[in-house]
């Protein structure tokens, strides 16, 4: 089977950027995502919300170039303020010409 | 009834023990939890039932009666984020960026609140106008926006505004409110009927549940208290009398009756803690969630629905 | 009452206005969304209720009535699809799969549907026969057995039959509806009437919210409607009223009461929207499924719940 | 009423049927799941409904009657583990830690077994005192002690004690039961009203849901019931008969009516299958779960919500 | 601690296809699975549910060739029709010997 | 944009370990924890829980050093009687510093 190899980046973030994480992801490349509801701490704590499962995990497939944008897209608009990880490792995929 | 029988009432109905067991529960570090998928589904419940109560009765309303209280609103829900304002940076000297974002949480209004003081009213035998909740969503988005505009003025780094407003005028909360009444005020009270025994008998039950939770939720922040500070704790409390009171006079002026006077106080005197975070993390990102959460929901919201409602119920009779 | 009358009464009715809140919340884009697990739970629920009442009235009906609403049944549960077929076919050119495919939809039942029509009937002051329940369970299942074998014939690679079967027959509206009846059966009125409060009084307040999530759903496929093409919008309305008209007609013959055939005529008209999609999607994957969902669920049942029902039941009306 | 009668009046109630329906449903693999979050929900309800229940009645009731009847309970709760720690190793030959773990659940209480004992003496048209759920909670926490002190006893590696304590102490069903008596106590009867449709009324009806997913989960574990052996399948019946005739008696002893000592002859049968396995996990880790969750929950919860709580109700009418 | 190395074969599905997923991936030589709820968007769109977090992830650890096999498969049998995609990347595993 | 190398180490666990899991890979390092809500099955089966998701996954980016620690730890203390596993894989993390 000929796989090829691309980038799964992940990001999880306080929920409510959800809708704007997903518009950014697509608008710099990605053909698609994937969305669970997690919960978790980290350095930051607080956020604004009480309710609803606190966080997002996002995952995009993405080529090299499209996750060096988001990296450096996420890294830039939210570091600073808000609640947002971004981590990212090589996977294999099957027909990848789909995540063009 | 008395100033302390008003008092003992509340605090012994079932829905502010309620309250109180939530908090115990989380204090004892209990495993109560309500699954997420619970609290979404009270919380759209009780929206939709006071809509659809209110709307029935405002049906049977004349509806000029309507526009005194309606302009009261609008002038409270401008007013009081500057007042919260200008006591935040003057005496409790906070950041513009802080100050601007609680005072958008104190100028808006929490609708757990405003539903504890129609309970409150319905127990002491009082009722308070239909258009009670139509007020309430009004009520919700001028203090947000004032709020918005006072952290604006000044600052370069816009945030998104668009979106932040669109968080509010279409959040669940205004359209179930509005969407209820609306249907309420179409098909009247006769045609309530059906949907009764589910929206109108089982409300004080299903409110008594949803306080728990509040509780369990509440209790979470209490542990944040030290975090904020004394000057914080006592605006928490001191603001909403001060509003409320304010609240309770100028509805009485705009022509609402005992019951509806003292409800309106309330939610003058209440702190948004759904709509208002929602709105400002995203347009105001630099403020500390800490601040503006731990006051309108650990300080604010507790004390309103135990002594604040009691409280504003007794100058409403006063004034009256 | 008259025909406008009766369609501004069902137009006018809290389940139908919370229907078009809904669709009004997701054209404004608001964030109000219903918890998965609520949109489960209710449906639980009201298919559970709906057999209970079902059963406990059929427990007092002298079973040999049944039978001919059963034949009429089955009878029409197979020809509808085929009815379908050669429209989808012949007029709208579809090739064979899809034709297949929506057929199935369309000679199945959509509870919903079923439910509101009831709700209707008993707003009218009219009643329907206890059986009605088990009637739609029986009409749930040879349409898609009939659409899927259409699609078998001369097509080589068979999809999953046996597990497509087994996905509507242990479907869980089947065995909900079924295994309520069979309860209602067993403990009679008298024995039903401690369960009465939650499962009767609260019977349309439920239908209520859930109708509103039903809205949020349907406003979701409306933006398909570009998609599936103006023959297909067109034959979401009008096979439905050939359909029901040809079910009032035939319920009647099969001796069922003014109230029974209206119900009947409905639950015919009806497109299934969730045991035939199931069972479609395993056993034919290369049919659409933005064809079948759009023209069952964006346009058919909207159609039915607000114009088709009153339909129906002024045709029922006019035969009796 | 007759023996028969009573156990026909039982088998043949919604509650039940619902029951057996759920296991049917898992029988024919059908797709009926009730979401985690509504199985959440629905115990919420019914633990918070029972106390408050029990609360606002014993209001009403002299406290020194309570008196008895705790002691019997605190008695019981160490006696009943001891006794099944006994047959086990003994009789079944069983190895000491899976000996303990089965014995602290059969000395602890299920509580859904206490409910279904309540609503069927209500269907009998008898009254138990309003502090029985109270017993509940005393009861549901000495058996757990005493069974993982049985294991310690010569074991050197030591489970985590304060954990597995602090999971039954402050878990979510004695805090709702006794937050729920507690504030059924302060606001007595006529608080209670306002919230009496939503958790009075509709308390059998959503029993009866409960009932049907309990179903689903008990079909689910009788699978397993070849791997634990005929000896605990039979361990499963007459443990409970044993325990519930002696409960019955020293209920009758300790001063509780008919309808009371019915009750609590019940819940000493009842084995527990929420709290004791938590606590037992943690602190038992080499416990199998297979045995201890089958057992009681796939042998003694079944047996005793359809044939022990006729058996034990007619036993207390015998000895009233 | 010694690790051993296997693949994570990961598949998101839509959930019609979950049970017929697990008895498949069982069959090929799974010992295990990991399920989670998840929403997403592809190039495909649409599918048959409109309740229900719409997709499944399917999560096996596995050897090298029952990843390939499960590849094999599941690009054979749905790519074509379903809405699924499946990739997979290298992980330490303590105690290997269970996941054969 | 720099980047550093760490590891994210998956526990999935039956649910009744999640407080004191979580409890201990924050004594042995980890700055934070993500948990996700899975089911599933593998050789060991049963659990006692018959409600609520019956497993979570706990994720957690760490060092090299704290990933081993967890490892054996976890290991020693779970694998002979609870339904646990655990597996590790190296990801490309921005802002490394923070886990820490
Ligand atoms: N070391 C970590 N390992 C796994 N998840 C983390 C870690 N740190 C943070 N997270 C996740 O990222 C979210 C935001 O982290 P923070 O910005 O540090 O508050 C947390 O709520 C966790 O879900
Ligand atoms: N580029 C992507 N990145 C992450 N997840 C994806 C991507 N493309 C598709 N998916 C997931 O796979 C599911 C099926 O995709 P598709 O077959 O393209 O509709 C989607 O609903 C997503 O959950
Ligand atoms: N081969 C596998 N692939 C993916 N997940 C697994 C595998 N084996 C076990 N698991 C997960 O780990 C949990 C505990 O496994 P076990 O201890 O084998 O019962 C299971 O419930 C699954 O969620
Ligand atoms: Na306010
Ligand atoms: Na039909
Ligand atoms: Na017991």
């Amino acid at each position: 089977m000929s796989t090829i190899t691309l980038q799964l980046v992940t990001i999880i973030a306080e929920r409510v950027l959800k809708d704007q994480l997903i518009d950014e992801v697509r608008t710099l490349g990605a053909t698609g995502y994937t969305l669970t509801d997690v919960e978790g701490e980290g350095s930051r704590g607080v956020r604004a919300s009480e309710w609803e499962k606190r966080n997002v995990k996002l995952e995009v497939i993405v080529s090299d170039d499209v996750a060096e944008a988001i990296t450096e897209h996420v890294s830039a608009r939210y570091f600073e303020h808000y609640a947002v990880i971004l981590y990212s490792h090589p996977i294999e995929v099957v027909r990848g010409s789909k995540y063009r | 009834m008395g100033t302390v029988d008003i008092l003992l009432a509340n605090l012994f109905s079932p829905i502010i023990l309620a309250f109180v067991l939530g908090i115990f529960a989380s204090l004892i570090r209990s495993d109560l939890r309500f699954p997420d998928e619970l609290y979404t589904a009270l919380s759209i419940y009780l929206l939709l039932a006071i809509g659809l109560k209110g709307g029935a009765e405002l049906s049977e309303t004349p509806f000029l009666t309507f526009l005194g209280p309606m302009l009261a609103t609008l002038a409270l829900g401008s007013l009081t984020p500057i007042t919260s304002y200008f006591v935040l940076r003057r005496i409790g000297a906070l950041d513009r960026i802080n100050a601007a974002a609680i005072a958008a949480h104190y100028g808006s209004v929490s609708v757990v609140t405003f539903i504890a003081a129609q309970a409150f009213i319905d127990l002491a035998g009082v009722t308070g106008e239909g258009f009670l909740p139509a007020l309430v969503a009004l009520l919700e988005i001028p203090a947000i926006i004032v709020g918005l505009m006072i952290a604006q003025i000044g600052s370069r780094e816009a945030g998104s505004w668009k979106k932040a407003l669109h968080e509010v005028l279409a959040g669940r909360s205004i359209v179930l409110l509005l969407g209820g009444l609306a249907i309420g005020l179409v098909v009247g009270k006769s045609g309530l009927e059906p949907v009764e025994p589910f929206f109108v008998n089982g409300f004080q039950g299903a409110l008594t549940l949803f306080l728990l939770e509040m509780g369990l939720v509440t209790a979470r922040r209490l542990r944040d208290l030290r975090k904020v500070g004394l000057f914080l704790v006592g605006f928490g409390i001191v603001m909403p009398i001060l509003h409320g009171i304010l609240g309770v006079w100028v509805g009485g002026l705009a022509g609402l009756s005992l019951g509806g006077s003292a409800v309106f106080g309330t939610i003058v005197a209440s702190a948004s803690y759904i709509a208002a975070p929602a709105a400002v993390r995203i347009a105001l990102p630099e403020a500390n969630p800490t601040f503006y959460l731990t006051a309108s929901l650990g300080i604010t919201f507790p004390f309103n629905i135990t002594l604040g409602i009691p409280l504003y119920f007794t100058v409403a009779q006063w004034l009256a």
